[in-house]
């Protein structure tokens, strides 16, 4: 499933550069998200993600791993996450911070995986999931920069 | 829901009436046995972990955990099994992948369990990890240079066919040529080129892939049950993957619960195997039905391209199909030894054409292996021949009725599957001008969002080979032993029928025994409607025997000579003293009690495709709602071109059966991918046509000379389905305008291209600059 | 485990299936009534039909334990001694089936539709088995079956 | 029922109840859901039984999809009535409820456009006491809904439509049985004194948005309005632009969005028609 958007924040650059790295606020934007240890400063990370999907309760822990990244400009990070009972989920997200004066806009690309029992019967169910956590993600994102400042 | 038109079987006794199939009762009371239905003691469950990635490197397995999970028996991966691969006749496919995924759905692990929820539960636990690579989906896109190659060690793979070609991904490449088609576009003055396409569909036979398999622990002989109609070459496949002589696996035909050419391969067999082996016990694995649209082996997606030349006046100069069949990642589902679709050869369509030139190619992608489904290939490539006469018609404002007509095939005709010798008995004309009739075609007053379409194919009956036992008891019951399974067809109850006409016994004297593979050497099985010319002729060899034998005593019982001796109503009567005779049981007790029991045998093999071939015209009648674009079909007037028919009701069967497939090809069915992975896991999801789909069908058979089959019948499994998709496509656009050359033919679509029709552009078909080719 | 007591074509039956067992999987594993299909096994397809109570189910989707108390018919239970319903004979007479395996779905929704309603019209029919799908036969020899017993009341 | 809810308590959501099971039990056979205990709701006798009260019909959320659309009383809702016609199939219908089909919020179901056309009301109860929540503010997501994991649905009551007014369900799907790729309710309360005139029209839309609402907007074009074929279409340009679809395998978010303003005008129409007949019926 390919989902791609942009968000255009009150903010410049530099500033949500620096918030996408403040990864305690980050991952409240993330729901579902319980809590994050960071393996490697700035490369690796292991969230604790606990979401329903209807009736379908799922729990990960998700390995976020920073592939590429460009400061200011661009970030590529591919997450993993296996339950043993519903299956997994693997994504991969492109984030371009594209400045408009003392504003910018996020232009977002993600390419979200799923196997296992959710990517047979439960397909249908993450396909709308998906959606909604990527449009809340957005939304909390925003906010949350624009807030503290 | 249809009128028949089909005259009574000349003069026969038996053949020709409408028999219920003799396996019927056991079907309606529950009692048929499918291999699902073979419970055996201490029988366990074999589940399979399967690829979520369309194409990865395998870094590692862990498989402890789920060792560890109560209650699971067994754990295998790769490792564990040898390192061989499978297939019908290429053999490309590993029975558990190695080192390397090559689609969704690909089986990775297997796990045994007393309890299916177990097995199911441990695959889960099986830790694997990959690298993924990059895939390639559209097989445009694979035959490239750079493409992802999906198989470098194609070369070393037994059953390869010899390529015409080295492209990549290519593992097939069959080509036909009649006069020179460059030539005849240059001599041409109009030349169309179009590219169609269409969508994998699943063959949706209700019962799932089922495999049951026992080893006897004293002799070591393998026991199978599965829902498979090819049970000689399965017992050979097996035996190549598995490694234990052909001599020591026992095939028990069981029931099958629909095939369409969906149910030759190997499937799970060989992890039964390896399971049973393991764990002493019974194992049984039946795929769920998110598995079968996963990983089963549906009909090709394609990409094709028509480039046909015609005169000013209509005549066709020449014609160039290119087919790119999305084959997936392996070729082992395909039967024939081209590895190819047998429809490739009709590609041109039934015309006649002095220029023709074929190209079909099997290309791998990374996507689920295609199998065969009723006339494969044909099916496809007609959708796209006579789409695109509507299109020329159009471009010449000429009736398709009259274009049709007039290149309609005749006798002696040269076509790339008869050679230059062409077909004898060609019914192409009588097909069309009898649906023109039937259908009223020139006398249909158009009104708003109504249209109709016409469509025209045909095909051959495949060949092969059989073998048939024939025995008569002492209560003079004659009895038949064969090893192919009746797929529901109704192959079964014809062959009785036919040995109670020739024996002028009553049918209820006549059973039939399905046997196991130990009864016969080898045989082809069910497929290319070969069953009743071929199987039918090997139980037409075995009654002469019989007779000649049955004479023979009956000459000795009776103390005359054997040419005294009149075979009548099931007696025999000895011709001077018509007083003097005797019946079957008779003849039969006494040849059991001087222990040469009554019995022969024959094995028959075509190998010849004969010269007759079946044509099939249909007219379709569509109304669209042109705000949602919803196709509403009408009516289907359905003409065949037929000889003696065996059995009306199970003639009838196959053309209403072959048309229904045909309308939700053109529709509604589509296993819808997203990279690589099927998104419609159910049949919820995947929609094949509902009762209330249910149109107004009219049916008309055209009666020819003789046919190559028993009884001079023809084929008509699959003569049933090709025309309808291409006959809907052309009555949506008689109907609204709008020229659909993707399947499946769906209301969105319409919807899209009324709202986009562009008003110059009238829908005709492209049309390039002749010469220029 | 849990101890089941069911009616069952008329007789009844003790068993022990798991809490949440399946209708389907009871009669099919636990008691052996394998005439009852197997099919999608997400309430699609049919070929597990049964009747509850006169009414047409999917035992794919009904839990065991929910049956107690309940009437269950299944295709076994459609010939009365040895003797083959009406619409078991017009099924075979029509040519309403061909691999079979549909057709006990097929045969209990129809016998469900004709208990409630006896003489169904054509829209009728195709409402009373649209939860029945058959790929083989084009519905036509359904149909006809159907309509034939129909008449025969 | 006691029982129920203290289970419903004690174990939140992992104590699952269960109603006509068709949508569960395939989670359940696929291990996607395992809860830790099952509610039978068929047990309960309060979840039973559908009563026509003076100006409400009361459903219990157990009633069959069946019963709903065989129902006499049903009829003074049309639209549900029409819904409950077009779900599933014979055997769905037959095990399904009205209760599983609304907490279950799936995508395209027949029934919610229509329980939001009549207004209904949703009666959930917990341990400690009882709520009654309008269907409007019923649905919150895909798959999801107000009801808290120590509350049940017990039933759902239906406001009678006045005399003189009509209500239409209609429905676009691939082929007949399946969900809807857009589902349209609308429900016509004509102004007895201005002829011709609707005091009010609802419209409800189903499959096309992450959960089935009323057009406030479309509505609000059309109430106290001449019921002109210019305002109808207007209308329902309007209903398709509050429709949030989203793309699946069978329609794309746009082709959704056009199908709502298709389905909207001839709901209307449709609905324009049956009160045209009865004014004539009466005359």
């Amino acid at each position: 499933m390919r989902f791609e958007g942009n968000l255009l924040i009150t903010r410049p650059v530099e500033r949500v550069w620096e918030f996408l790295w403040d990864i305690e606020k980050m991952s409240r934007c993330i729901p579902g998200c319980q809590g994050v240890k960071t393996l490697v400063e700035r490369v690796k990370y292991e969230l604790s993600v606990k979401d329903n999907v209807g009736p379908i309760t799922v729990q990960f822990a998700m390995l976020a791993d920073v592939k590429k990244m460009e400061p200011f400009k661009r970030l590529e990070i591919s997450l993993e996450g296996k339950d043993f009972k519903a299956g997994g989920v693997r994504q991969t997200m492109v984030l371009a911070l594209i400045p408009k004066g003392n504003q910018t806009e996020i232009d977002f690309e993600t390419n979200v995986n799923v196997f296992g029992r959710l990517g047979t019967l439960g397909y249908p169910f993450v396909k709308k999931k998906a959606e909604a956590v990527i449009q809340e993600f957005g939304e909390k994102v925003k906010s949350a920069i624009e807030a503290n400042s | 829901m249809q009128t028949n038109k089909h005259a009574k079987g000349r003069g026969f006794s038996s053949v020709g009436k409408p028999a219920p199939r003799i396996e019927g009762t056991r079907k309606v009371s529950g009692k048929a046995l499918y291999t699902a239905d073979t419970l055996l003691p201490d029988m366990i469950w074999g589940k399979v972990l399967r690829s979520p990635y369309p194409h990865a490197r395998i870094v590692r397995i862990d498989s402890s955990r789920a060792k560890l999970q109560p209650g699971v028996m067994a754990v295998l991966t790769a490792s564990d099994i040898p390192n061989v691969l499978t297939g019908r006749r290429l053999q490309d496919m590993p029975m558990l992948a190695r080192d390397r995924v090559r689609f969704i759905g690909e089986k990775v692990a297997v796990v045994a369990a007393q309890d299916r929820d177990v097995a199911e539960e441990a695959t889960q636990m099986i830790e694997v990890e990959y690298q993924e690579l990059p895939a390639v989906f559209d097989p445009l896109v694979a035959i490239t240079e750079g493409a992802p190659q999906l198989h470098a060690e194609l070369k070393s793979y037994k059953g390869l066919p010899k390529l015409a070609s080295s492209i990549n991904n290519v593992y097939s490449h069959d080509q036909w040529r009649i006069g020179d088609v460059e030539q005849g576009f240059r001599d041409s003055d109009h030349v169309f080129e179009d590219t169609f396409t269409t969508q994998h569909v699943h063959q949706s036979y209700l019962e799932p892939h089922s495999s049951v398999l026992s080893i006897d622990k004293e002799t070591g002989v393998v026991h199978v049950w599965v829902s498979n109609k090819a049970p000689y070459q399965t017992k050979q496949s097996l035996s190549d993957a598995i490694g234990v002589p052909a001599a020591k696996i026992v095939i028990h035909v069981s029931a099958i619960g629909g095939d369409f050419g969906g149910k030759g391969a190997l499937m799970d067999l060989p992890l039964c195997y390896f399971l049973a082996q393991r764990t002493g016990r019974p194992v049984r694995m039946i795929m769920t039905y998110s598995e079968e649209l996963m990983a089963g082996n549906p009909r090709h997606a394609s990409v094709i391209v028509v480039k046909t030349g015609v005169k000013r006046d209509g005549a066709l100069v020449a014609r160039q199909v290119r087919a790119f069949w999305n084959g997936g990642a392996y070729g082992a589902m395909k039967p024939i030894p081209s590895v190819n679709l047998p429809g490739a050869v009709k590609a041109t369509g039934a015309y006649r054409i002095p220029n023709v030139r074929i190209d079909s190619y099997a290309v791998y992608t990374n996507s689920v292996p295609c199998g065969h489904f009723r006339s494969p290939g044909l099916v496809q490539l007609a959708f796209a021949g006579e789409s695109q006469m509507d299109m020329i018609a159009k471009s010449l404002h000429v009736d398709p009725l009259d274009l049709r007509l007039q290149n309609a095939l005749r006798d002696g005709d040269p076509t790339p599957s008869e050679g230059k010798n062409g077909m004898v008995d060609v019914k192409c004309r009588e097909v069309l001008e009898s649906v023109a009739d039937s259908a009223n075609w020139k006398g249909f007053k158009k009104s708003p969002g109504v249209g109709r379409g016409l469509a025209l194919s045909y095909r051959n009956v495949g060949i092969g080979d059989a073998n048939a036992r024939l025995s008569v008891g002492p209560d003079g019951i004659v009895s038949l032993l064969i090893t192919y399974a009746d797929t529901g067809t109704g192959a079964h109850t014809i062959l009785c029928q036919m040995i109670a006409e020739l024996l002028e016994i009553p049918l209820g004297q006549v059973k039939l025994e399905v046997g196991t593979t130990d009864c016969f050497r080898f045989e082809a099985g069910t497929g290319a409607s070969r069953v009743t010319f071929v199987l039918g002729q090997a139980v037409l060899n075995a009654v002469d025997k019989l007779k000649a034998l049955i004479r023979d005593w009956a000459a000795a019982m009776l103390g005359v000579s054997a040419q005294e001796i009149a075979l009548e109503k099931g007696r025999l009567v000895s011709k001077r003293q018509r007083s003097r005779s005797l019946s079957l049981a008779q003849v039969a007790a006494a040849a059991s009690a001087s222990g040469e029991p009554l019995e022969v045998e024959s094995y028959h093999e075509a190998t010849e495709t004969p010269a007759e071939g079946v044509f099939t015209a249909c007219v379709a009648e569509v109304s669209v709602d042109t705000e949602t674009g919803q196709v509403h079909l009408r009516e289907l007037n359905t003409v065949h071109d037929v000889a003696t028919i065996l059995n009306p009701v199970g003639h009838q069967g196959q053309i209403d059966g072959g048309i229904i497939q045909g309308v939700g090809y053109a529709l509604t069915e589509e296993m819808v991918m997203e990279d690589g992975r099927v998104v419609t896991l159910n049949l919820g999801e995947y929609k094949i046509p509902n009762i209330k789909d249910l149109s107004p069908l009219q049916t008309t058979l055209v009666r020819g000379n003789a046919g190559a089959a028993p009884f001079q019948s023809k084929e008509i499994g699959e003569s049933a389905i090709s025309q309808v998709a291409p006959a809907i496509a052309n009555a949506v656009y008689d109907a609204v305008g709008v020229r659909i050359m993707d399947l499946p033919i769906t209301a969105e679509k319409i919807f899209r291209a009324l709202r986009d029709r562009n008003p110059e552009d009238d829908a005709s078909s492209r049309e390039v600059v002749p010469g220029i080719v | 485990m849990a101890k089941l007591k069911l009616q069952i074509n008329g007789e009844e039956i003790e068993t022990e299936a798991k809490e949440a067992a399946l209708l389907l999987d009871v009669l099919r594993e636990g008691l052996g009534l394998t005439g009852t299909k197997r099919g999608c096994e997400t309430s699609h397809c049919g070929a597990c039909t049964v009747s509850m109570d006169g009414m047409a189910v999917h035992s794919c989707v009904v839990l065991a334990a929910r049956c107690e108390g309940k009437e269950i018919t299944t295709v076994e239970g459609l010939s009365q001694n040895g003797e083959l319903s009406e619409l078991q004979r017009l099924f075979l007479k029509h040519g309403a089936l061909q691999c079979g395996y549909c057709t006990p779905g097929m045969l209990m929704a129809a016998t469900a539709l004709l208990r409630r309603n006896p003489n169904p019209g054509l829209e009728e029919i195709k409402i009373g088995l649209d939860g029945n799908l058959c790929r083989c036969t084009g519905y036509t020899g359904i149909f006809e079956a159907i309509q034939a017993c129909a008449r025969g009341q | 029922m006691e029982e129920a809810l203290s289970e419903r308590q004690k174990y939140g959501s992992d104590a699952m109840p269960i109603a006509g099971g068709q949508s569960l039990l395939v989670l359940l056979r696929n291990k996607l859901v395992d809860p830790k205990i099952l509610i039978d709701l068929e047990r309960l006798a309060e979840l039973h039984g559908l009563q026509r009260q003076a100006n409400v019909i009361s459903i219990g959320a157990m009633t069959t999809i069946f019963t709903l659309a065989s129902s006499a009383d049903v009829e003074k809702a049309a639209p549900l009535g029409q819904a409950a016609a077009k779900v599933g199939s014979t055997a769905i219908r037959n095990l399904g409820t009205i209760g599983g089909n609304v907490c279950h919020n799936e995508l395209g179901a027949d029934p919610p456009p229509s329980l939001l056309v009549l207004n209904a009301v949703a009666e959930l109860r917990r341990k400690d006491g009882t709520r009654r929540v309008p269907l409007g503010e019923f649905f919150r997501s895909y798959f999801e809904t107000v009801v808290a994991p120590e509350e049940l649905l017990c039933r759902i009551e239906v406001p009678v439509l006045p005399n003189g007014a009509a209500g239409v369900y209609l429905k676009h799907a691939i082929s007949s049985e399946d969900l809807a790729i857009a589902g349209v309710a609308v429900v016509i309360i004509p102004d007895g004194n201005k002829g011709g005139a609707a005091r009010e029209v609802r419209i409800g839309l189903g499959g096309v948005a992450s959960v089935p609402f009323r057009a406030a907007k479309a509505e609000r074009t059309l109430a106290g309005a001449v019921l002109k074929d210019e305002a109808i279409r207007e209308a329902a340009e309007i209903a398709s632009s509050e429709a949030d679809p989203m793309t699946d395998p069978h329609a794309s978010a746009d082709y959704r969005r056009k199908m709502v303003k298709v389905l909207v005008r001839r709901a209307i129409v449709a609905a324009k028609q049956q009160l045209e007949r009865k004014s004539n019926g009466k005359a």
